[in-house]
C-alpha cells in the first residue's frame, strides 16, 4: 500500500474514496496517505463514515467535494468541524452534495460530459454554496467530478485487477470509471480463474487499475460483507476521543503514526469479535458456451 | 418516538430508510403492523424483512444479508426520482416551523459558528420522496423560526404551493416527530400545527421548548403510547448502543 | 407468456425488447404480441437481431426507436424495409438512435430528467432526422425514452420477479427502471432460496416487475449463456425466406402464427444442435453477516 | 481484406470491435502481432483472448465465456467516450471520400430508396474513437462521391479541421479497406488517397470501381499478402458460414 500512494497519489491529487458509503471503505489507503504526510488534497466521496475526519484532521486537505462527513456512530466530524469553523490544522474549501448529486457528477465524468441534469436540490441551499451546482428553470445542472485517483476496498481481486466486490455498491462504479487511475485494496489476492469465472462481478475495467494491494482488514473499522462486521465500539471511541484535537492527535499517534502498515494495525484490533466466520454462499451460475 | 415513527409507514409502502432510528422504525413497522412495507436503502440496497441484529450503519452485513437487490446508489435514487417512493425519514439538526432541515451550517457558511455533517441523502429524499418524516429531540436550539441555512426543504417560506411552484416532486414534509410531540402540516399549507403531545408531557412545555409561535389545531390529542409488540421490537434492536 | 401479454401490453404500448443486444432477445414474446394482433407499438432497442423485423412485418408497429434493425447474419431488415420504403404492411415512423443515445434515452427517463446530454452523434445526419436529438455547442441533448413496458429474458427467476441474468447485459438495467412495468420470461424458476442468495445479480426491482413467465427457448434463437447457443442456421433461413413477402407470411405462419406456444415451438428447433450441455460455474462469493 | 485489417491492430491497443469481420480480424490480430490488444464490445464485453469458436455475433457463449469483464454497454461507452478507444471498426453501405459512412438511408429518409439496418454503434464509434477503420465491398455504387446520409461521420465535407470545429472527439478514420485496395488520410486532410493495392489488382481496376476521381499518394505500394499465420487464424474462424 505505503508503495501505491507512493507512486499514484501525488500532493494536490483529486481522490474518491469511501464509495460504497458505509462498507468497503479503504480505511488502509487513508491511514497510508497520512503517514506520507500528503498535501492539497481534494477528497470525493458521498458518505465515508469517519475516514474524511480523520484525514482532515491530520492536514491532508485543501477541498472536499462530498456529501456528508462525520462519524456515523457519534454524528458529528470534530475534524471537519474545526477545520471548517477555526481553520485547524488548516482551512478547507467546502462543496457540498448530496448523495444523489455526487453520483451524477461522477457519471458526467465517466461519459465525459461537463454536466448531468437531475432533479433533486431544488429548494435548497446548497445550490447558493457548490458553485459546481447550479438551477435553471426547475432543473439542476451538475458539473463533472473527475478523480484523479478512487480507491477501492473489495473482498477479492487478481493480480490483473479484475475486482470482485458485493453487496451494496454505492458510488464505487462511476467513481472507479470516473477516475484515471484506480487502486484496488483486497481481502484476498486470488487466481484469475476465480476472477473470470464471473466477469459480471467485476466491478471496473482493469484497463484503469494500476495498483492492486492485498490487505487484510483494509476497511476496518467498516464492514466488509463476508469477511469483517463493523467495528461499532472502534468507531465509537474515535468519535469520543476527536472531540478535542488533544484527544484527536493522540488518538492518530496511536492508530495511524506509530502503526508501521495494516498488519500491525489489525494486530492492535480485537479481531475475534469481529471476524465473519460463516458462509452464506451464493449460486453458482453457468458461463459454459457448449 | 421509535413506535410513533414506526406508525407513519403504511403496509405495502415503499420506503426511503435512513440512518440509526428511522432503520429501527421500519423494522418496528415490518414486524408490527406492515408486513409488506419494502425499506429502500441509498448504500444500494432493498429489504422486505428487518435485519436480524443491530445496525451501526445500513451498510452492516445483517442488512445485505437477504436482501432483495444489491445494486448501485443511483439505481435506488432512480426510484425515487420516479415518484415510488412513498415515504422518506430524514435526520436534522435544526428544523423550522414550515419543515425546512438545517443539516449543514449553523451561522454563515463561509465562517460557520457548527459546521454539521451535510446533506448525505437528505436533500434527496426531501425533494424526492412522496412524503417525509423528520425525528428531533424536542429542543429550542433545534426547532427554530427560520433555520439559517436550508439543506433539505420543507416547505419553503410556507407560502402555498411553494413546493410546486419550485418544481420539487415530492409533498414535502408530513410529520415532525419530537421527544414530546408530533407536528404535522395542514394540506397545501406549509405551517406545522401540534397534532398529539406524548404521554406524560403537556402543550405548555411543547411551547416552552419550541422556537417559534406553536400552532395547535383545532383539538390536540395524546400521542397512543408504544404497543407490547412495538416495546418488544425497539427493545431487541436498541439494546446495542443505539443512540 | 400469453396471459402476461393479455394484461399488460395493450395496443399502443411502448415496448423495450432485446436490450441485452444479441443474447437473451424475447423471442417468445414478440411471437406472441404478433399472434395476439396488436397495434400501433412503439419499439424500443438498440439492436435486436431479427425480432424488430419480424414484429414490423406482422404490421404491430407504429414507430421504431432503435440504432439498428436488420438481421445480423443477413445484415439488412427485409420487413423494415417493405415498410418504410413502401408502407407494407403498414408505414412506420423511424426515430434513429445509436446504441450509446439508446441508452443515454432510458437513464434519462430512469433517473426522470427530460434529457440527457451526450458527446456521441456530433455531425450526424441523425441528429437531423430525429426530433427527439438536438445538438448545440457540441453537445448533444438525448431526450427521454420512457416505456410503458419492457421485457427482459434471463435465465433465472423467482416467482417475485426477483431475475437473474449473465453474460453481457447491454441496456437491460436502464431500459427496466426506466419502464412501467416489466414482464420477466425465464429458461428456470426457482426459489428465491437461489435468488437471493446473491442479491447482487439481481436485474432489476421487483417493484418493477409485473409477470413472470417461465419460458424454456424464449430467446430461440438469440443465445442464453448456459444454456442455448445461437441458431445460426435458424437466423439465416429468415434472412433468406423474409427477401420476399410471400416469403415471410410464409415463415411467420409456419413459425408464429401456427404455432401455439413456445413449448410447441421448441419442438420445431433441433435442440440438441444449440443446447448447452457444458458447466462452467462462478466461483461463489460469501454473504455471511456473522 | 480481413488480414490487412488485423495489420490496423497495433500490440496493447484497446479495440472497439463490430460484427463479423472485425471480430475475425481482431482475433488474427490477437494471436499473431498483437498478442496483448484488448477488444471492446458495445454489448458489454471486454477481452483480451479471441473467442475459441465461430462467432455469428458478438454476444455469442463463446465471446462471453472467459472474459474480462461483462457489464451495460454504457459502461463501454463510457471508455470510448473519454477517448480511451485506440481504435474502431465500423461496417457500411455507403463511404465517401471524405470517409463518410451511410448505413441508414439511400434516398430522401421520408421515403427511402433504400432503408439500411442504422447506426447501431457506428456513430457512437466515428465520433469518439481515436482512429477507426471501415472494411468495403469494392463497388462503384458503395464508393460514392457524397453519401446521401451521414449516418457516421468521417472527415464531413473534407476541408481542413473539420472534425475539431465541429467538436468530434476523436480523429476520425484512418482506413477504408476494400476488396480491392487500402485507402487511406492525408493527416489534417480530409480525402482518401491509395495507399497500396491488394496483389493482382491494379490502380485501374480501382479506378473503375470507384464513384470518385481517386487520388494516388506519390508512390501506390502493393498490399503485403497474407502470411500463413494470418491465413491459418482466418480459416480456423470463417469456416462456419461467416459472411
Amino acid at each position: 500500500m505505503a508503495e501505491a500512494i507512493e507512486r499514484f497519489v501525488p500532493d494536490g491529487s483529486t481522490i474518491a474514496l469511501g464509495c460504497a458509503l458505509e462498507p468497503l471503505i479503504p480505511f488502509a489507503a487513508g491511514h497510508e496517505l497520512i503517514r506520507q504526510r500528503r498535501k492539497d488534497l481534494e477528497l470525493v466521496g458521498p458518505i465515508s463514515d469517519s475516514l474524511f475526519d480523520e484525514i482532515i484532521g491530520a492536514g491532508c486537505v485543501r477541498r472536499i467535494t462530498a456529501a456528508w462527513i462525520g462519524n456515523v456512530s457519534g454524528g458529528l466530524g470534530h475534524c471537519y468541524r474545526r477545520a471548517a469553523e477555526q481553520g485547524i490544522p488548516r482551512a478547507i474549501e467546502i462543496h457540498d452534495h448530496t448523495n444523489f448529486s455526487i453520483s451524477m457528477a461522477l457519471w458526467a465524468a465517466a461519459w465525459n460530459v461537463p454536466y448531468l441534469p437531475a432533479r433533486t436540490l431544488l429548494g435548497s441551499d446548497i445550490l447558493g454554496t457548490n458553485p459546481n451546482i447550479t438551477d435553471v428553470d426547475g432543473l439542476v445542472y451538475i458539473s463533472a467530478v473527475r478523480p484523479d485517483v478512487t480507491i477501492v476496498h473489495v473482498q477479492r481481486c487478481d493480480s490483473q485487477g479484475r475486482a470482485h466486490a458485493w453487496g451494496p455498491l454505492g458510488i464505487s462504479e462511476e467513481a472507479g470509471l470516473a477516475a484515471d487511475h484506480v487502486i484496488v485494496s483486497c481481502e484476498e489476492l486470488v487466481d484469475e480463474s476465480v476472477t473470470l469465472s464471473d466477469p459480471n462481478r467485476i466491478l471496473l475495467p482493469e484497463t484503469k487499475v494500476v495498483a492492486v494491494v492485498q490487505e487484510p482488514g483494509g476497511a476496518h473499522p467498516a464492514p466488509v460483507q463476508g469477511f469483517w462486521k463493523r467495528d461499532h465500539a472502534l468507531d465509537n471511541a474515535y468519535a469520543d476521543e476527536s472531540r478535542t484535537l488533544e484527544g484527536y492527535e493522540a488518538w492518530l499517534k496511536r492508530w495511524v503514526l506509530d502503526v508501521p502498515d495494516r498488519q500491525a494495525y489489525m494486530k492492535m484490533v480485537d479481531v475475534d469479535s469481529i471476524r465473519i466466520s460463516g458462509n452464506r454462499p451464493s449460486e453458482p451460475v453457468n458461463f459454459a458456451d457448449e | 418516538m421509535i413506535a410513533v415513527a414506526s406508525r407513519e409507514i403504511r403496509d405495502r409502502e415503499l420506503v426511503f430508510v435512513g440512518m440509526r432510528l428511522p432503520i429501527v422504525a421500519y423494522a418496528v413497522a415490518r414486524n408490527t403492523h406492515a408486513p409488506n412495507a419494502r425499506g429502500l436503502f441509498e448504500v444500494g440496497l432493498m429489504r422486505d424483512q428487518a435485519a436480524s441484529s443491530y445496525l451501526g450503519t445500513m451498510g452492516d452485513p445483517p442488512n445485505v444479508a437477504g436482501a432483495l437487490w444489491a445494486t448501485r446508489m443511483s439505481n435506488v435514487m432512480a426510484l425515487m426520482a420516479q415518484g415510488l417512493v412513498d415515504l422518506g425519514f430524514i435526520g436534522g439538526a435544526e428544523v423550522d416551523r414550515f419543515g425546512n432541515l438545517n443539516t449543514s451550517y449553523v451561522g454563515p457558511p463561509e465562517r460557520p459558528r457548527v459546521k454539521l455533517p451535510g446533506s448525505g441523502g437528505g436533500a434527496d429524499i426531501a425533494v424526492l420522496s412522496k412524503r417525509w418524516v423528520t425525528l428531533m429531540t424536542h429542543e429550542r436550539r433545534r426547532l427554530v423560526e427560520r433555520v439559517s441555512f436550508v439543506t433539505s426543504p420543507g416547505h419553503g417560506d410556507g407560502s402555498p404551493d411553494w413546493r410546486r411552484r419550485h418544481g420539487l416532486l415530492g409533498r414535502g414534509p408530513a410529520a415532525i416527530i419530537t421527544t414530546l410531540c408530533v407536528f404535522r402540516f395542514p394540506h397545501g399549507r406549509g405551517e406545522a400545527y401540534v397534532d398529539s403531545v406524548h404521554p406524560g408531557h403537556t402543550l405548555d412545555e411543547v411551547r416552552g421548548a419550541t422556537g417559534w409561535d406553536v400552532k395547535v389545531d383545532a383539538g390536540v390529542a395524546e400521542t397512543a403510547p408504544p404497543t407490547e409488540a412495538e416495546l418488544r421490537e425497539i427493545r431487541l434492536r436498541s439494546s446495542v448502543g443505539s443512540q
